[in-house]
């Protein structure tokens, strides 16, 4: 069944479906509960599963996000809500000494069916604290997977397959993204948690993006297509394994590779996309993979130069444009 | 008391209250973008904190700091400026409403992640106490703030140390949504610096001049026998948490509760969480700010026809901090880099 | 207490004694390496808390749990072929000494950075709490892990929500060379508790019949009236820190005055901070131990031969772990990753 | 004048000059007083410099690491100790928010003469929570400096450089290195605390290392040497910024490029070297960059599994030598 939703409700209704099906999922983080969560995801849960499996916590991002870490140990599948990943940084230890290395350090003993949600990227002038993205960090920690959901069909599938996954997964929504609105079919089969989407066929090079970024890229590439240049749209989906397969395949069609990134580009995500596909894709690319990323700084607040800080879309097609530029010398 | 001292409380927290409505105002016009706390409700101890405190104190505070900055001299042109996110504001438009910073006035910043204030307070004590110095570090924090680990991992040190550090709450009871008794297994907050030997205090922080006399205690205190001090003021926020809060999650029969406190009742619009217009706004009034009024008038420090004037003072340089903050230039992507590089000095990089 | 209770204390204190000994030599050998935490002077915490809990209960240790894990019930030789990094260990020889898991036994594992123990335990109370079920959680901590930040958090969650657990602080007056005065304000630990509401109170570590009956108390008010309770065992740990540390920041008249409190001081030159010979090892002998045995003796339970008796099967169990681990398999590359994704289940990953 | 040091001692030589010359120095940190330091880098320094400057800390990582900021906002020159990285996640607040942001947000009012200094990476069966590396989730992060000295000259250098930058400063100690021992000149005048040294000249590819990675790029070289391969060697000394002249103008003249990194390899340090120099010498690259990088698992206890799971020598020459082949192909 097929209806349009808002990315906000659709991770609301993913919530309430695996609430209803499984007592053992429980949520919890600040402000989840009465006040309704700061983006609105767990709306009127409170209501219907009251407030032990609605937990609203006091400020201690560190030990509730390891309250969540014991309790995945024990069979429960807790979903933590961080406020946003700007504290995200504080339940680091919880999260990566412990969600992530737990079921390997026990030998395989203990299973980690925990889901963390973390609001993130660079919103609406909300200064340099709370502009993090963090998700280079993330995708360097073994154990743990990544999710970064574009759209609400996949805000709705990845949220549902993170709590049935006894792994631990990070899922990283974007805070500009929660009222835009898609068609979520609440019944087809979804594909794996972490297999990329080729959003738009093209030919001419590859655009690759995830969660808000891969909506840039489309905007990018239907601008692209006015002028004649198709380009193909790769949303990644997932962080944490990266479906290289898909990537690889296009870019050995395409010649030409270029990534974008909310993250600041020194160490950021795009370096490993860029690293790996300048690699798996040597022999077949006419141009060096690069990268549209945000600037080596931290977010300003003015608002001019917070927009100017991170990859707009004029960006993305400038770039793609000085990409094709060598291909039309080589074939000169 | 000196007449003196009351008109400069009363000026510092109408002058707040102003210039937070007017903040309101400029953010429904599009002017002020973000997170923006208010601070209408809790300007008693604002006021008197920051006038109890010497000019060679430090401030540090949270992004709830407006009323902070203001009381603490900051003048309102860079304070506005800086919620326009213009180059005149006080962090040059890179901070915004919640990280302004004032070097000269020994104002060290707002801080947005929750929990920051203690180690950047103790931090700056330890420096004073290594250089001897007769200064004290004045850290605001909220009822919320104190669950944060920091809180104990900071408190503890500033006593084992015996840094020279007053630590203030405010009180308000919520931690945005969420009401201090679902947050604090121990609701009394002061009881808490007990577990580190922090003397500390409950005071009424909707009564300026008791706000004003504690701290000027504590300060004593510590400038006397060294080592930190606590003190925990009961206050309330009017508004809701941001301007993206409705505050739904308050009964209204609290909210009067807390309006009985104040002997006239004109701010009582405000506090029905919707953001205010323009009119309701003319219309807003004193509480606490009424509290001393009252007070002066009765003992003959004040006359009503003042109070107007005053009004009329603090309304004229809002509105110049907003003239001032509109006709100011925005900071360039140069002036940004400017600032992330201004402390490499002299040294040149390679070619990055 | 009846006899039997009282033998097992004595054998699991034995065993725990004789076990770290060997595996401090087992360490200069080269057949454990890393960071290893010994216990002796501490057993008596081990061997009554743990004994006075129930096979439904959970256990949640620190890096020095190697003691903890026998005390459950966890094979020598599981323990120590974790500590040889063999396939046959506790955790497959992926954890080590610092990470030593049992599931069926509800040893939820040993933690490597301090503090991590308390949200994990509260975590499982939250689950028991949720569950409904007549459960409880015993949370190991040392005095200077008291300062980190998820203490103060995890105990005011625990404290607000009423959750089953059983704060346990192994009080050795030591976070690794600093002395208790000089890492926390108010070194009565058990006090901090107050500032979460949780009843709190201060045992004799060094005996063990005491620790039993505090902990069974304890575990009974929290079956009986919910919420959580803490313990703190003043004890003393004979060894510098961990195999690294010589442990010259202590006074050697401090050391005695802790061996005053052994009737029996043949533990004597153990403290002296070197790493015992095999020689001196032979000769090690009780202190918190000798005094149940004394006790026991006193009273009729013991025989004097029933201790070399013990000593013999503790003796001849520590010796069969050690062959056991030396003649277990090294796990392979193949294992690790299936230890890593062994909860992935059906899911098919894509090609990676 | 030079001497013979060993790294730790290097270090405590540059603690005590710069003590000895600046009342503002002061050195913090848990059991770097009484006890010496964990890697005894604070030895000696109790004695003579008194308890207020030499301050033993409780295990509260996150609130003084954060005291180091306050104070080195009104002047002070804190050099904190991390006991090990490993405890760095805690205190990721304080050093990104705090030390990292705050001469920035604050439009430049503030300097942040602030070095933290960390001893890291996988050591000797130390497991998976004390191994960790987390050089790219520092390289990540906006006004923070990275340094990764190898020698005992260079943490002389560069700790001393740290300490007189009014930048923030973290220092990645290498703890296997604690114990090696090098020449030692403390009048030389030293390189810029970013600049990349180039350890051995070759003609035949680029062996890029930091921290103990490049002393092991160096003993391949020395092996590939004895079968007449002639490797070069760039030790970065520095993870922000890059010094990418010396390195490209390396890899424009070998063609070849190999990064060797401990850190893991998905979203790794190697993959913003990797990429960048994919990027920068696209078109003189005969082979693609590669990495030989730690694998993405968390680190075993079991020493032989511990050692596989990191670069060996002999996986540097392996991978050297695959990188190699495809030369002679291509002459051929
Ligand atoms: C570490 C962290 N967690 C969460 C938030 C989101 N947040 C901002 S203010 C706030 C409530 C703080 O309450 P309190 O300390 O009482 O201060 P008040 O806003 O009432 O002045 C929260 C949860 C944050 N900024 N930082
Ligand atoms: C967060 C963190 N900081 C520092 C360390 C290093 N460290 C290991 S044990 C220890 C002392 C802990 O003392 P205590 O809690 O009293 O336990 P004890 O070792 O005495 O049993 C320290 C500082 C660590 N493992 N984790
Ligand atoms: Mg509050
Ligand atoms: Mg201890």
């Amino acid at each position: 069944m097929t209806q349009e939703l808002l990315y906000w409700q659709a991770l609301n209704r993913a919530l309430d479906v695996e609430m209803a099906a499984d007592e053992s999922v429980f949520v919890l983080g600040e402000d989840v509960g009465l006040y309704g969560g700061s983006y609105r995801v767990t709306e009127g849960l409170y209501a219907k599963y009251g407030e032990a499996r609605v937990r609203d916590t006091p400020i201690s991002e560190n030990s509730f996000t390891g309250l969540g870490v014991g309790a995945a140990m024990v069979g429960m599948r807790p979903v933590v809500e961080i406020m946003t990943i700007n504290f995200a940084m504080l339940a680091l230890d919880s999260i990566v000494n412990g969600a992530a290395k737990i079921p390997f350090m026990s030998g395989g003993q203990f299973p980690m069916p925990l889901v963390i949600r973390v609001p993130g990227g660079v919103a609406r002038q909300l200064a340099a604290q709370h502009a993090q993205r963090l998700e280079s960090m993330f995708m360097n920690v073994p154990g743990l997977r990544v999710a970064v959901p574009s759209t609400p069909q996949d805000a709705y599938w990845q949220l549902r397959q993170a709590i049935a996954s006894d792994e631990p997964v990070v899922l990283l929504e974007h805070e500009v993204l929660y009222f835009t609105k898609g068609p979520v079919d609440t019944m087809a089969e979804p594909p794996p948690m972490h297999q990329a989407a080729i959003r738009r066929a093209g030919k001419d090079l590859t655009l690759i993006g995830y969660s808000r970024t891969a909506l840039q890229a489309q905007e990018a590439a239907a601008e692209l297509a006015r002028d004649g240049i198709e380009a193909e749209v790769i949303d990644l989906r997932s962080l944490n394994p990266i479906d290289w397969k898909t990537l690889s395949d296009s870019v050995n069609r395409t010649h030409r590779a270029l990534v974008i990134e909310e993250d600041c580009r020194h160490a950021g995500a795009g370096a490993e996309i860029a690293a790996s596909l300048a690699e798996r894709c040597f022999f077949s690319l006419d141009a060096p993979v690069q990268r549209v990323a945000a600037l080596d700084i931290p977010t300003p607040y003015n608002g001019a130069l917070e927009a100017a800080s991170i990859p707009r879309v004029a960006d993305i097609t400038a770039a793609a444009r000085a990409l094709l530029g060598p291909r039309e010398k080589a074939a000169a | 008391m000196e007449r003196e001292k009351m008109h400069r409380l009363l000026r510092d927290m109408m002058l707040s209250r102003v210039f937070e409505e007017r903040a309101a105002e400029e953010y429904q016009k599009g002017n002020i973008v973000g997170f923006l706390h208010l601070y209408p409700g809790e300007e008693a101890v604002a006021a008197g904190v920051i006038n109890a405190a010497g000019p060679s104190d430090y401030i540090v505070s949270t992004y709830r700091e407006h009323a902070h900055a203001l009381v603490r001299g900051v003048p309102p042109r860079a304070v506005m400026a800086e919620l326009f996110g213009r180059a005149t504001g006080m962090s040059g438009g890179m901070g915004g409403s919640m990280h302004m910073f004032d070097r000269e006035r020994r104002f060290m910043g707002g801080y947005g992640i929750v929990g920051e204030t203690y180690p950047i307070a103790i931090g700056i004590g330890y420096a004073i106490a290594l250089r001897a110095l007769p200064e004290s570090v004045i850290c605001f924090f909220g009822d919320g703030a104190v669950n944060q680990g920091t809180f104990h991992e900071s408190l503890n040190m500033a006593a084992l140390w015996r840094l020279p550090v007053l630590f203030v709450c405010e009180n308000n009871h919520y931690a945005i949504g969420t009401d201090i008794h679902r947050h604090s297994a121990v609701p009394e907050v002061y009881k808490r610096a007990a577990a580190y030997n922090i003397p500390a205090e409950k005071i009424d922080g909707m009564d300026v001049l008791k706000v004003y006399d504690a701290t000027r205690h504590a300060l004593d205190r510590i400038r006397r026998a060294g080592g930190p001090q606590f003190l925990e003021f009961e206050t309330y926020r009017y508004r809701g948490h941001s301007m993206a809060d409705p505050g739904a999650y308050r009964p209204p029969v609290e909210v009067k509760a807390y309006q009985v406190i104040d002997p006239l009742t004109i701010g009582a619009r405000e506090i029905e969480f919707r953001y205010p217009t323009p009119a309701e706004l003319a219309a807003v009034g004193p509480d606490n700010i009424a509290r001393l009024t009252e007070h002066m008038i009765s003992v003959g420090h004040l006359e009503e026809e003042e109070v107007a004037q005053i009004r009329k003072e603090v309304e004229a340089a809002v509105e110049d901090a907003v003239q001032f903050s509109l006709a100011s230039p925005q900071p360039t992507m140069a002036d940004a880099w400017q600032h992330l590089n201004s402390n490499r000095r002299h040294e040149q990089l390679l070619q990055a």
